[in-house]
């Protein structure tokens, strides 16, 4: 069971957390991201490129599901407009043993930072606003996945 | 051959439009040629596409280096590295 | 904020993760440990250490906090019978990155297999009981983080 | 001196209970010595502790080999490997 989901609206992390636990493992393993309210932001506007990112999110997700024993994975990834304390993304894995769902897990968020066709614009109080770079680190923590 | 070209994030804003259409001439045969041809356009296209380091692409909704042949591709999108998740 | 609870009732983690999204970062890793109904199961008991549980609980959280810049962390850890389903236990972890909440989140559930007084007891269909076995792969895990 | 001890998961089902406070004689200096001395009782506790690579033990409610010595402790705690989590 695995399900990849793009929206405007939000979610619920732990409603799908509820259809993680109940596919019988003995582990789930959960992330979600958040908009920071760092340095005066006031909104965060994900764009996102609409005929690939199911796609893409889907091969994501196949690929976590080759390298693990996953019962189930789910993916959700929000675009448009979030204030501070929204949830952006949420990636949650069930397996019958917690290494494959912790793996698993940091694996999909990693891939989603570094392979997903999402940009994000920032807006500031004193109304700047500006692309936020992409961050050498998070090409670092997708390159550990080989 | 007629080519649709996608932008996105601070790539589209400063081409100033989310797509178009366009039909290189035939010597014009990778995304690299492609972007050269475009710039040649000058304005916010040479401003936007002067830095190849920034840039990175999809071809037919797969990502691709730049020096991917066009090959018979229909969509091509052009892009900053992303910055999802 | 990080709080360790051992308890005989059930929790939620999705209320538990709330509280960690409440913190203002960006990143919040859980990981939820479940009863698996293998091979005919049919409860599952925790016997814990009662004067050492909630100190050992509270060292590990401790340590967690020295190794990664935590926003927050919870634990709890159910004891007592369960039946197949129940949540057994909780990590989650907030942070301003994702690599710190993802990071502290296997090592806590890492070290809770190995270092915290708890004793698991199966019981079966059929009537059979048993001790669960320590595993040399938990060992293993936990080990990995020095 | 009086120790205070006490066993948990089938330690505690093998020796009959769970807990109890002993007076070692003085030549009882570490854990390991104390279970050989237990071990010499005979029956449930002769089972459990005559495999000692299958014993864990806390001295007040820490964890600790078995060759520790016991000093001024108040509280030993004998058991298997840990399972939670």
């Amino acid at each position: 069971m695995s399900a990849v989901r793009v929206q405007t609206e939000p979610f619920d992390p732990g409603a799908e957390l509820l259809a993680l636990e109940a596919l019988g493992g003995g582990a789930v393993a959960s992330f979600t991201g958040l908009v920071r309210g760092d340095d005066g932001l006031i909104e965060l506007t994900l764009e996102q490129y609409p005929a690939m990112t199911h796609r893409a999110l889907s091969a994501i997700v196949e690929e976590a599901e080759r390298r693990w024993p996953l019962l189930g994975a789910t993916v959700i990834h929000r675009c448009g407009t979030m204030r501070v304390g929204d949830r952006i993304v949420f990636v949650g894995t069930a397996a019958r043993h917690r290494a494959a769902a912790l793996d698993a897990c940091a694996f999909l968020i990693d891939w989603l930072k570094t392979k997903a066709p999402f940009w994000k614009r920032e807006a500031f109080a004193d109304g700047r606003r500006r692309w936020v770079e992409a961050r050498a680190d998070d090409d670092g923590a997708a390159a550990r996945w080989g | 051959m007629a080519l649709d070209i996608v932008y996105f994030a601070w790539v589209r804003e400063a081409v100033g439009r989310d797509g178009e259409r366009v039909d290189p001439p035939a010597r014009v045969a990778t995304i690299a040629a492609l972007l050269d041809w475009l710039e040649t356009r000058g304005g916010g296209y040479a401003e936007a596409l002067a830095d190849r380091s920034r840039l990175r692409a999809a071809l037919d909704q797969t990502f691709v280096p730049l020096d991917t042949p066009l090959g018979d591709a229909r969509e091509l999108a052009i892009f900053p590295p992303v910055t999802g998740g």
